[in-house]
């Protein structure tokens, strides 16, 4: 008895200390980053261009993230929901599914300098479209297809098989009964597979450095190059050009990041209509 | 008499709404192929990139000697060496590295949080957990390069930027996914379970341990492979930290570089044949990939059976 | 004999190679509450979505034989969605869209092209009241179907099933996921319902057949073994099996 | 609440009513026709008392597809039992009514050997008693099936002073015999009745008070 | 399967055994304390038919604590039902053999007006009917219970028999009255008897066929 | 009176601020099976979980009074591992773990330390046995159990539950997801069980409360409003409100 009960807090005591160590070690980023980055905030680093080698501001960095997202975002949400839909709602089960969903999943697993080469090669070379914030967005756009594909998926899936049944049993068509009552349940889902591929978005670095380029100048058009935030950071720390400057820009990152995740809490719980 | 103009008016009646049913079906019909069009995206999407990846980095390979480029330990673009084997076994031991602080912890945090804390502290560990997932990478990588290489540099000696650092730097990285996915396989695991094994007098370490963890055995198992994935897949953290030396290491403070470091140093300049044996490295490390890719699929296959 | 509603002839189904229902001959008198009852799985679900061509939605289904509806068959040349219309239905669960009681209620007249909201306002007050739950939802028809109790939500359902008219109602296990109260209530409205309506009810509960139904047919693997008044199977069946059955002597 | 049983129920109340009342019509069929001397009506005596039994194995069936199909219980199926017994009991003062009826035919037109003055008595309180018994049950009035009780004791005691009576009678003259006997009988038949009402009383009062109780 | 409603059915099915037996006892020792005039044995047919009363209470309560627990259906119920009317019958069965010891009680020592021969061997059939009736039921025997039902016809013919012989005897003299009228109810009581057991049979060809059927 | 097993004295429990039981006595008499009936949400399972402790494991529960077993007070200085080892539970879903079906009965032996591989094969075939469903399983022990059906799988939870020998099985709704035939296997079973053990079950069907206990509890509110034998309390209830619920007249 004494023995289990040994073994058991042996156990815990393991345990705890996992539990300490990960969260201690996120505090610990956070706080550094918060730390030393801050001080160098101001509405002039927020509301200027770079210049030279170390000074100056992220404006037009942050303008050309959000085209980036923007883009991407309108780009691969109507696809993602439509792929969504065909799997949970049309496709029979059997091989062309099978391939969709592995396609899905493989996609989900390249990294993101693959998508970076393959970004360069395609968009870049191939199509001519050139370092460009739209080559960037088609890039991320494939990228984050299976967060969509899958988040609404899996908020498809969740909506109950007895919904579905108790439109079309009322005599309603299929496609009346996906508008109606199933896209609605769906739709908290498919605003958190938006906000998660956003935040994606916002701290890829790899892929959008091979296709986006790395220009530190606002991006004229969706055909110009532009560097985003992420890879703004990597460069100002890969080339130790200013370390202050690149703890700035992560803390910005960071907090950005933390506006997403919250807001995606708040937005798919207010979107629930399951909740009463 | 009424009851057969009753039976025409409905006939008629039946043969209006076919008309109408006929234009709705055909709109039903148009809608489902773009669905199924939108659905085709991830295929084309995995086969263009394939066909791209080696398309480019193909005929490199076969051009520079299968073996060669596979198990030569010299990468000299300029002197047209290109052994690409130490960022094989830097990405290798980065990644065994990483599994080795990430999966343990993140293991255990997981079974923290679904199982041991009180709600208030879950309420703060998970978000921050998720967090962590979304903290660009670059971010850690910055946060290694400023913490554990000088730290590394002042307790081990060498230079700091070694395979310890990036390894640390991807367990930690990896923890999210680990964590993330382990709690959710765990608290996907039926309570039932739980009341079962406690209700027979098993205590809860026990009930973890011998019945939910193995319940959850197939999740968590996925879970450690996309966490494989993440590491192996990470460039620009990895760059910041490992140093980027093309040998292959010797000890843990050693510096490494791994094969997507390989790709994203260099593509920027390279041209010729260096450029296509770059792209090549994309295609092994892109094998490495799949086949990571379907043993994950095997695995989830399984648990869904 | 009584109005045949629905006349179900030498019907087959088989799903992939497994023959779910053998050789059903059956008839639904109007204006009578149909009871099928079985052992699980021995299809009395899958008999009852015949009805309203339920199955069509499942992979792999073959059906043979005749269902006709008032004379006509309902697998050959017929609008599904007409006869989904006229075959309404009310799942084992409560399944409450998740949206208001009257959007739930207005659903169906919707989906068949009624706009007006004066006629819409006028189908969900009727209907409701019929559901006999008007009274405790007509102070709050726009709050959120899922906040009503399981058995509010399976009156509603009914309700929800009512607003598009129909002529026959199927209910599959309609109270096996409510108490014994919520469960009553539904038996009332059931019996209340059959003045207007048709009712082909499958239960788990052979004491609920008893109860309510007038004809009680008795599944078998995929056979109909016995049909006839419920009176007559559950005090004199013909055949040993569904004494066996109903006197719980069985297997 | 439970609209459909209570709607069943209260058929089978009814149905016990008429039930009842076609008893009390044969007992006083049977004794009009036995003072009457009147064969035909005796006749029909016998015919009502078919019905009487139609109607009992009517309620009867019903009793039992109500407790199958309806699974009473407590005091709902206290109730039904209590019908069960209750149409056994007067089913039997149907046949008992037949019994007088009978007799009445092999009287025939034979004088009576005294003028029927406490038989008719008798059936009055026998005919009475049905009627508050089967009104007590549906009253569920254990008052008046106490009632009922006490009038039983009314009827033995009338049918005891008949008996002493008539024995007299026989003693002085032996030739009414015959006559004797079948009074004396119709007598006994009529103190059954009472018994018959008693036993239902019984019945009512334990299905009231859920205990049974002896009289 | 089923197994406890089984044991319980057969449980029930053994106190109606017991209660048969006892009822016939009753009738048994009410015709011999009778025969032999004994008016002691005649007060412990009252005792018994008390326990007859009792084990009839008893098998009352069991077989509706079965139907509102265990909700017999079809045969079942039809069984139980049976039970209960069955043991109404045995239970009267009882009372008529109280009615016969109050009799010898009445009868006291006076010598009887002539040797009893058909009363007795009424009685061994009446026993004899209620002794069939029950096998029949616990084997379901329909031809069993039919051949009692036969056996009631040939009750009524002795009670006609005896009724005539006596009513001669009675012509000759007409001092016997009395106890001819008592040997006339005897001889009613046990042709009751026979109606009963009759009754019985009749519940056991409804019970086993599930139609009601009439003799 | 028999001898009593569980006693419950003025037991109160509150979730955060709702008093979900009150004042509650009872008394649970060896080898007998007692029911516990009410209408959906008085309070039945929670009273269960109290007596083997489960509710320890929800936050915010507040609980007042005296529950012993065997006279010793089970709230206070008592080893809950050890109780629950002594008060056994069966679920309302059959919840066999996702193993074999000889680790599910040799789950509970394992953990309180038997390691002999003897005796464990002893345990799972007496426990199989006792649970009426070793001729089914004997040749498959090693499958996995979530490979039985329904009622199998139930029946094995009762087998791993008798294979730590217990004294008192609490069974929460046992048959509620079973079809009637399997039902019909559950309650054969308890009624042999009570030989060894103590039963307390709770069931949603006032049937199955009828057919196989001894004592009812009738629950209302949080409240017992009525206790006594089963044939009591069905044929002839004290209260207005048991009669009510049990003649189905309620709410
Ligand atoms: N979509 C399907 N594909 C294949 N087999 C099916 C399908 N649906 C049902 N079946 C099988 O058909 C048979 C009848 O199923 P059905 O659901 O009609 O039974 P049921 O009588 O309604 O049972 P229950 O009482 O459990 O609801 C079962 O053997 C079942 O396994
Ligand atoms: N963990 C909990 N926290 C708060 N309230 C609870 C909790 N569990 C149960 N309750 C409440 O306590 C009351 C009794 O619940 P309980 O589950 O015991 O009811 P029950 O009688 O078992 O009902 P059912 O028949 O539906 O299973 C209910 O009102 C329920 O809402
Ligand atoms: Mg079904
Ligand atoms: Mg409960
Ligand atoms: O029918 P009875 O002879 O008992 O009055």
């Amino acid at each position: 008895m004494s023995n289990r009960k040994l073994k058991d807090n042996l156990t815990k005591i393991l345990i705890y200390a996992a539990s300490l160590l990960t969260v201690g070690v996120l505090a610990w980023i956070l706080i550094y980053i918060t730390i030393n980055g801050i001080g160098e905030i101001s509405l002039e680093f927020l509301t200027s261009a770079p210049e030279g080698e170390s000074g100056g501001g992220i404006l037009p960095i942050i303008i050309n993230t959000l085209y980036i997202i923007l883009l991407t975002i309108v780009i691969s949400t109507p696809i993602g929901v439509f792929a969504a839909i065909y799997l949970v709602e049309y496709a029979k089960p059997g091989k062309i599914v099978r391939i969709i969903r592995f396609a899905t999943e493989s996609l989900a697993g390249i990294p993101s300098i693959i998508f970076g080469l393959f970004g360069y090669i395609f968009f870049v070379t191939v199509l001519n479209l050139g370092w460009s914030i739209l080559s960037g967005a088609l890039t991320l756009s494939i990228m984050v297809l299976p967060t969509m594909v899958r988040t609404t998926e899996e908020s498809l899936k969740a909506v109950p098989d007895a919904y579905r049944e108790g439109s079309l049993g009322l005599g309603a068509s299929k496609l009346r009964t996906i508008r109606k009552v199933v896209l609605p349940s769906a739709i908290p889902g498919i605003v958190t597979g938006i906000i998660l591929s956003i935040g994606r978005i916002v701290g890829e670095s790899a892929a959008v450095y091979f296709t986006a380029g790395m220009v530190s100048r606002l991006a004229k058009g969706f055909l110009d190059s532009g560097r985003t935030l992420a890879v703004h950071m990597y460069l100002l720390a890969k080339e130790g050009i200013s370390f202050e400057k690149a703890f700035a820009t992560a803390f910005v990152l960071v907090v950005i990041i933390l506006l997403i995740n919250f807001s995606a809490n708040k937005i798919g719980a207010s979107l629930d209509k399951t909740k009463v | 008499m009424e009851s057969r103009e009753e039976i025409r008016q409905s006939v008629k009646n039946r043969e209006d709404s076919m008309e109408e049913n006929k234009l709705q079906n055909f709109i039903e019909k148009i809608v489902e192929n773009i669905f199924f069009i939108s659905a085709c995206m991830a295929i084309i999407s995995v086969a263009v990139i394939s066909i791209f990846i080696f398309y480019k980095g193909g005929p490199a390979i076969f051009q520079i000697g299968v073996k060669e480029f596979l198990t030569g330990t010299t990468w000299q673009p300029l002197g047209d060496y290109f052994g690409i084997l130490p960022m094989i076994i830097g990405s290798i031991y980065a990644t065994i590295g990483a599994i080795i602080i990430g999966v343990p912890i993140g293991i255990l945090t997981a079974v923290f949080i679904a199982e041991l804390a009180p709600e208030w502290i879950q309420n703060i560990v998970r978000p921050s957990v998720e967090l962590l997932a979304g903290i660009p990478s670059v971010v850690y990588g910055f946060f290694g390069l400023l913490v554990f290489v000088p730290f590394i540099a002042d307790t081990l000696g060498g230079a700091g930027n070694s395979l310890l650092a990036a390894s640390v730097i991807l367990g930690i990285m990896i923890l999210p996914t680990v964590i993330n996915i382990s709690v959710t396989s765990l608290n996907s695991v039926p309570k039932e379970y739980k009341e079962g094994s406690l209700a027979m007098g098993a205590s809860h370490i026990q009930t973890i341990f011998k019945v939910m963890i193995p319940a959850a055995k197939s999740g968590i198992l996925a879970a450690v492979i996309l966490g494989i994935g993440r590491a192996i897949g990470e460039t620009m953290a990895v760059i910041l930290v490992a140093g980027n030396t093309p040998l292959i290491p010797d000890s843990l403070t050693d510096p490494i570089r791994t094969m997507t470091a390989n790709i994203a140093l260099e593509m920027g300049y390279a041209y010729g044949l260096h450029q296509e044996a770059l792209f090549a490295t994309g295609v092994i490390l892109f094998i490495f990939i799949m086949i990571l890719n379907i043993m994950l699929n095997l695995f989830t296959n399984k648990a869904g059976e | 004999m009584n109005k045949t509603k629905l006349s179900v002839k030498n019907l087959n189904l088989f799903y992939g190679d497994f023959q779910a229902l053998k050789n059903i001959d059956l008839e639904v008198e109007s204006n009578k509450i149909t009871a099928l009852i079985g052992p699980s799985g021995c299809g009395k679900s899958t008999f009852l979505k015949t009805l309203n061509r339920m199955n069509d939605l499942v992979e792999n289904v073959k059906i043979e034989g005749k269902v006709s509806l008032d004379g006509e068959d309902i697998y050959n040349n017929i609008d599904v969605i007409k006869l989904r219309k006229r075959v309404g239905m009310v799942f084992q669960k409560p399944n409450p869209f998740p949206m208001s009681i009257y959007d739930n209620v207005a659903y169906g007249p919707r989906a068949h092209g009624i706009k007006r909201k004066a006629k819409l306002d006028e189908i969900v007050e009727t209907s409701l009241k019929q559901a006999a739950i008007w009274d405790e939802v007509k102070d709050r028809l726009n709050q959120n179907a899922l906040g009503l109790s399981g058995g509010q939500q399976q009156r509603l359902c009914i309700a929800r099933a009512l607003a598009v008219n129909p002529e026959v109602l199927l209910m599959d296990e309609p109270t096996s996921a409510l108490d014994p109260i919520a469960t009553q209530k539904i038996e009332e409205l059931t019996e209340e319902l059959k003045e207007k309506y048709t009712i082909v009810i499958v239960t788990h509960s052979m004491q609920q057949a008893g109860r309510i139904s007038d004809n009680t047919a008795f599944f078998l693997l995929g056979e109909v073994i016995e049909f006839s008044e419920t009176a007559k199977i559950f005090s004199n069946p013909e055949d040993k099996r569904t004494e066996d059955y109903i006197t719980g002597r069985f297997g | 609440m439970r609209k459909f049983f209570d709607q069943e129920l209260n058929k089978l109340q009814e149905s016990l009513l008429k039930m009842g009342a076609m008893v009390e019509d044969v007992i006083d069929l049977a004794i009009n026709s036995l003072i009457n001397q009147d064969i035909k009506k005796a006749g029909e005596v016998i015919k009502l008392d078919d019905k009487v039994d139609d109607i009992e194995v009517e309620i009867e069936k019903k009793c039992l597809e109500l407790i199958v199909l309806q699974q009473p219980r407590a005091k709902d199926l206290r109730k039904i039992s209590s019908i069960l017994k209750i149409i056994t009991d007067l089913e039997r003062i149907g046949d008992h009514g037949v019994n007088i009826a009978k007799i009445t035919k092999k009287i025939g037109n034979e004088e009576f050997i005294k003028p029927l003055v406490d038989i008719p008595k008798m059936a009055e309180l026998a005919k009475k008693m049905v009627k508050n018994s089967i009104n007590s049950f549906l009253n569920e009035d254990i008052e008046l099936a106490k009632k009922v009780a006490i009038m039983d004791d009314e009827v033995d005691d009338i049918y005891e002073s008949i008996y002493v009576e008539l024995l007299e009678m026989l003693s002085e003259n032996k030739d009414i015999m015959e006559q004797v006997t079948y009074l004396l009988f119709i007598g006994r038949y009529l103190e059954r009745i009472g018994d018959h009402t008693t036993n239902i009383c019984e019945r009512i009062i334990y299905m009231v008070d859920g205990e049974r109780m002896s009289y």
